[in-house]
């Protein structure tokens, strides 16, 4: 893998992402299986790098998921879109900041649909007006959320307290990315470094003193595929595509697994375990699993943020050994505890991975 | 001409996702779908194209449409900048309108969809909120998830949610004027027309199959048969 | 079917760096005009058999070039042995024989020969 | 002294063209932006279809450049060209005007950058090199040999790589690709006997006299395999090898594969050269670039300049034959022009 080849194509695919003043849509997805990735960003925004970002709690869901499993039309996910746009504008704002690839990819292919399609942009406007009386601008400035961690990678590794490398053997952390097919797939060019090699992640890891890790599956889907998870008959499609992706990651030994998309790194985290309870195989170190972070909780470890606050317990596959090759300190008496300091059940130990 | 592929040029999706194809396979060389299932988006496109109305209606009737997984990998490759994948989604919006997708086991799942990620945009303003994920239906899910599911309040408590609270925040609920305001646009958009064809073809279907049908929720035979039953008959 | 409720889906594609081309190398030695083939598909379009199944002898002759050995055993059995093909085939290709020594390759496989 | 001919660019057509205009007795100036003639030529070893050296079709040019005597002008950069009643005026970077009473223009291609098809990984993995590549590995005359040293039991070519492709803006065919594949499987066949060859293609596009032959050639003596599919993406594995993805169309189910060595036969694109050309004379060029003549049938190599004219590659891709019977062809029409027969004020009919 010659490297040089890479940053060639990644000048083609610089995106202008905005410097300030967002406003923040959540994810269905990130805010139900990672909701302190979502706090730890908006905390990072506006404590760490002083950013002005509007979390309103008037968006609702795009939509996607239904619409990606075909029971919400196009018409309909287009004006609901539209009425994130209207109280965008109603709030002030111009720069929209997407915590979802997927919702990101569907504001991709409405965008683009406008500008290939006028009259289906009037469409909307007037849908939008009938069912709410309101109206909206297109924003002038989209990113994913990767995005603006990604344009400030290195303010972050300046304010880190750890870098991604061992400090006992002082080498770099193996780090294989996912990026989610509908960061860029669709349009190459919303997507920082574009769809073959994408940049989002690899800056950050590079940033951060990892080394990335690209195996041959690495641009294959998760497996979610929407109705191919949704319904239980069609969950060994989503789990096939899953394993096929770790068998192909697993000479590598990659020691973590980094994901753009929040579907995407629910889905990596949790197959790992039922791989392990239905073939007995468990990826990783020692039968440990191999660990699939957010990029947020991955930002918020190099800064030093306790693991526990940023959620790492409530993945399937747990992360002390990956803690411990990075050197982070950290209570193993914290991890089950509530905010006020309450301890918690333990969660039952899966039969296959060790902990 | 066929009536079908007329159909199929109103959806803008149609249009924007098949231009001429010339066989060349690099859809299906990176599909997913067609790794594990019986499934070629090279030959569903060149089929569409012959504009053939048999042809077209066996399509809408099949059990081929509804394996694609909407990766849009055949977007980025298609020399010929087309997607497979819209051209899939205009077939599936079209045989739910025609009623055709109870005609397959795959398609019939469209109802066991409107009545969990449908239902649960309309109720609670978001597609899959965490309480909506039940383990005894995400057994894959694992313990953690059980035990999130279980301490739900502490634990979004810990990590900084704000569990169906007012305000802003992860998970908050969603306030009433705007539930209503995504009723309107569901309204307005055909999208409530959209939810009862299916419930109806559905409904129709449950009865020629013999299998209880309730007017809501999942607990009833027609949800449990069509999440569950699967004839094994989709791959090689 | 697991306590899941589903099963791993198997995957479809064809691994070529892990296919069995016992019954192709057989052949190369034995049908070398095998060789010839373009893929026109000449020989399916007069097929006999063809007419009435789903027999089709330009997919068996691809399956045999991959190394798909199951599906190799299914297609051959439904040759009629006419030879039309052999007549048609603007590249003489000898596909009648083809089918023969498929037949032998699989009767030497079974029997561990080759 | 007859009326004067400025041809741009020394290729083969520009060679030929020159050789033949100056046998008619006009003075013939070539601007050529090299230090040498004979182009793309240079870099091939061998031709297809039936394996003849490059370099003899060189020095065939070259004699004949002797011969007439034609005035070259090696790294040659054109910064202006003006018109002046029934001439041009053609200035150079180093200020030198040369007067013309008819141009040729024969700025050929440019290969297809390969680094563009980035789900092919040229430049990025190792063992992925271009049918360019390739021929500078036959004229080493060494052992055949991956870049990673090895020596390599399993190749694939893949087809149109920059042709016929709209994610790179290049709807057209390069006419030559499928025959170079072909050519070069054979060679590398000969070289290693042992070696596995794969193409991968969409159609055989072998148009000229004696290139099917060769196709059956390639299958009857080398046993060159070809796979129906073109290449979605391929992949490094972890010893370096290259993982390719194609459909296997002709049982319509996904197929993988890993080579020690991938070729990409690269097209032709309209050369940069041909588009400055383009600029400073105002030519008409068609969507994809290549000059665009007046008629397709009947006046394929008369520009919308009176006085200019094109041949060879700058108005599409074409074969070495295609190129030398363009490059004639044009002569007569530029004859034609300077002579003025009233031939030239043929018109169409609609």
């Amino acid at each position: 893998m010659k490297d040089e080849g890479k940053k060639q194509i990644w000048k083609d695919y610089q995106k202008d992402i905005a410097d300030d003043h967002y406003y923040y849509v959540r994810s269905c997805i990130r805010q139900s299986f990672f909701p302190a990735s979502e706090e730890f960003f908006l905390r990072l925004l506006k404590d760490d790098l002083g950013k002005d970002v509007f979390d309103d709690p008037n968006h609702t869901t795009c939509t996607g998921i239904g619409y990606h499993s075909d029971i919400v039309s196009f018409e309909t996910i287009m004006t609901v879109v539209a009425r994130h746009f209207s109280m965008m504008k109603e709030s002030g704002y111009k720069n929209i900041i997407i915590s979802c690839v997927t919702s990101f990819g569907i504001y991709t292919e409405i965008i683009e649909t406008w500008k290939h399609f006028p009259e289906v942009l009037a469409k909307t406007r007037e849908n939008l007006f009938k069912a709410t009386g309101r109206e909206f601008d297109i924003p002038e400035n989209m990113a994913h959320a990767s995005d603006i961690i990604y344009k400030f990678k290195d303010e972050i590794a300046q304010k880190a307290k750890y870098r991604l490398v061992n400090p006992i053997t002082g080498k770099p952390l193996n780090i294989v990315e996912h990026i989610g097919c509908h960061y860029s797939k669709m349009f190459p060019k919303y997507g920082v470094g574009g769809a073959e090699f994408p940049e989002v992640l690899a800056g950050m890891i590079d940033a951060w003193g990892g080394k990335v890790i690209d195996y041959p599956e690495r641009r294959h889907c998760c497996g979610f595929g929407f109705r191919q998870y949704l319904v239980q008959a069609n969950r060994g499609y989503s789990i096939a595509n899953s394993k096929k992706k770790f068998d192909s990651m697993e000479p590598y030994k990659p020691d973590l697994i980094l994901a753009n998309c929040p579907g995407c790194t629910m889905f990596m985290d949790k197959w790992q375990y039922t791989i392990s309870e239905m073939e007995g195989k468990t990826y990783g170190e020692n039968q440990q699993g191999i660990p699939v972070l957010t990029y947020e909780e991955l930002a918020g470890l190099v800064m030093g943020y306790n693991p526990w606050d940023l959620g790492l317990q409530y993945h399937q596959i747990q992360s002390e050994p990956l803690l411990h090759k990075l050197g982070i300190e950290f209570s193993i008496e914290d991890k089950y505890k509530t905010r006020d300091g309450r301890q918690m059940p333990i969660p039952e130990c899966p039969a296959n991975i060790n902990y | 001409m066929g009536k079908l592929y007329d159909l199929l040029l109103q959806d803008i999706r149609f249009e924007e996702g098949l231009n001429a194809c010339m066989n060349c396979g690099v859809c299906t060389a990176i599909c997913p779908a067609a790794e594990f299932y019986k499934y070629d988006p090279r030959e569903i496109v060149d089929t569409i194209q012959t504009k053939d109305e048999e042809k077209t209606e066996a399509l809408l009737k099949s059990e081929t449409i509804w394996y694609c997984g909407q990766c849009m990998s055949c977007k980025t490759r298609c020399p010929r900048g087309n997607t497979p994948a819209l051209v899939i989604m205009a077939l599936r919006t079209l045989s739910q309108k025609l009623g055709y997708f109870t005609d397959s086991e795959k398609g019939r799942q469209q109802f066991a969809i409107k009545r969990t990620v449908g239902e649960n945009i309309l109720k609670y303003g978001y597609c899959v909120p965490t309480y909506a994920v039940d383990p005894k239906m995400h057994p894959e899910q694992g313990p953690i998830w059980e035990h999130i599911f279980n301490n739900i309040d502490d634990v979004m408590d810990r990590l900084g949610g704000n569990l169906k609270k007012k305000g802003s925040g992860a998970l908050r609920e969603i306030h009433q004027k705007n539930l209503d305001e995504l009723d309107k646009i569901f309204e307005v958009t055909g999208g409530y027309k959209l939810y009862g064809e299916i419930e109806n073809y559905s409904e129709k279907k449950a009865g020629e199959m013999g299998l209880e049908f309730k007017k809501e929720g999942i607990d009833n035979e027609y949800f449990r048969h069509v999440y569950t039953c699967n004839s094994d008959n989709h791959g090689k | 079917m697991s306590v899941f409720g589903f099963k791993i889906n198997e995957a479809r594609v064809i691994d070529y760096d892990k296919t069995d081309k016992r019954i192709l190398n057989y052949l190369l030695e034995n049908e070398p005009s095998f060789n010839l083939c373009i893929f026109c598909g000449s020989c399916t379009a007069t097929c006999s058999a063809g007419n009435f199944t789903d027999f089709n002898i330009r997919k068996l002759k691809m399956f045999i070039r991959r190394g798909l050995v199951s599906e190799i055993a299914t297609e051959a059995e439904k040759c009629m042995l006419c030879g039309k093909c052999f007549l048609v085939c603007p590249r003489g290709v000898n596909n009648r024989n083809i089918i023969l020594k498929v037949r032998d390759a699989l009767t030497k496989i079974e029997n561990h020969e080759i | 002294m007859g009326k004067k001919v400025v041809v741009i660019g020394g290729g083969i057509t520009g060679m030929e063209a020159s050789v033949q205009l100056s046998a008619l007795g006009y003075s013939v100036t070539v601007l050529e932006k090299e230090s040498q003639l004979g182009g793309h030529l240079n870099d091939w070893t061998v031709l297809f279809p039936n394996l003849r050296k490059g370099n003899e079709i060189v020095s065939f040019l070259e004699h004949g450049l002797e011969l007439q005597e034609v005035n070259v002008i090696y790294n040659s950069k054109i910064s202006g060209i003006k018109k002046i009643n029934k001439h041009y005026e053609i200035v150079l970077d180093n200020q030198k005007q040369i007067i013309a009473d008819a141009i040729l223009v024969a700025t050929g291609f440019d290969l297809f950058d390969a680094h563009r098809k980035e789900e092919f990984g040229y430049g990025i993995y190792e063992n992925v090199i271009t049918s360019y590549d390739l021929e500078k590995i036959f004229a080493e005359k060494g052992e055949i040999k991956t870049p990673s040293g090895i020596n390599p039991k399993r190749i694939g070519f893949i087809h149109c790589v920059g042709s016929r492709d709209e994610k790179v803006n290049n709807h057209y065919c390069s006419n030559v690709c499928c025959v170079t594949g072909v050519k070069q499987a054979m060679e590398l066949k000969t070289l290693i006997p042992d070696a596995e060859i794969f193409n991968f293609y969409m159609d055989m596009r072998m148009f000229d006299t004696h290139f099917e032959e060769l196709y059956l050639e390639s299958q009857k003596k080398y046993g060159i395999n070809f796979i129906r599919g073109r290449l979605s993406e391929a992949n490094e594995t972890i010893d370096k090898r290259i993982i390719l993805k194609v459909e296997d169309t002709l049982t319509s189910r996904p197929l993988k594969m890993t080579v020690d060595l991938l070729v990409l036969l690269v097209g032709m694109e309209p050369s940069k050269g041909t588009k400055e050309i383009a600029k400073l004379l105002n030519l008409k060029m068609r969507e994809s670039g290549f000059l665009k003549p007046e008629d397709d049938h009947t006046l394929s190599n008369v520009s919308n300049m009176p006085g200019v004219f094109f041949a060879g590659t700058c108005s599409g891709p074409m074969s070495i034959k295609y190129t030398f019977t363009d490059a004639r062809a044009a002569v007569t029409k530029i004859n034609c022009y300077l002579k003025e027969y009233e031939l030239q004020h043929r018109i169409l009919l609609n």
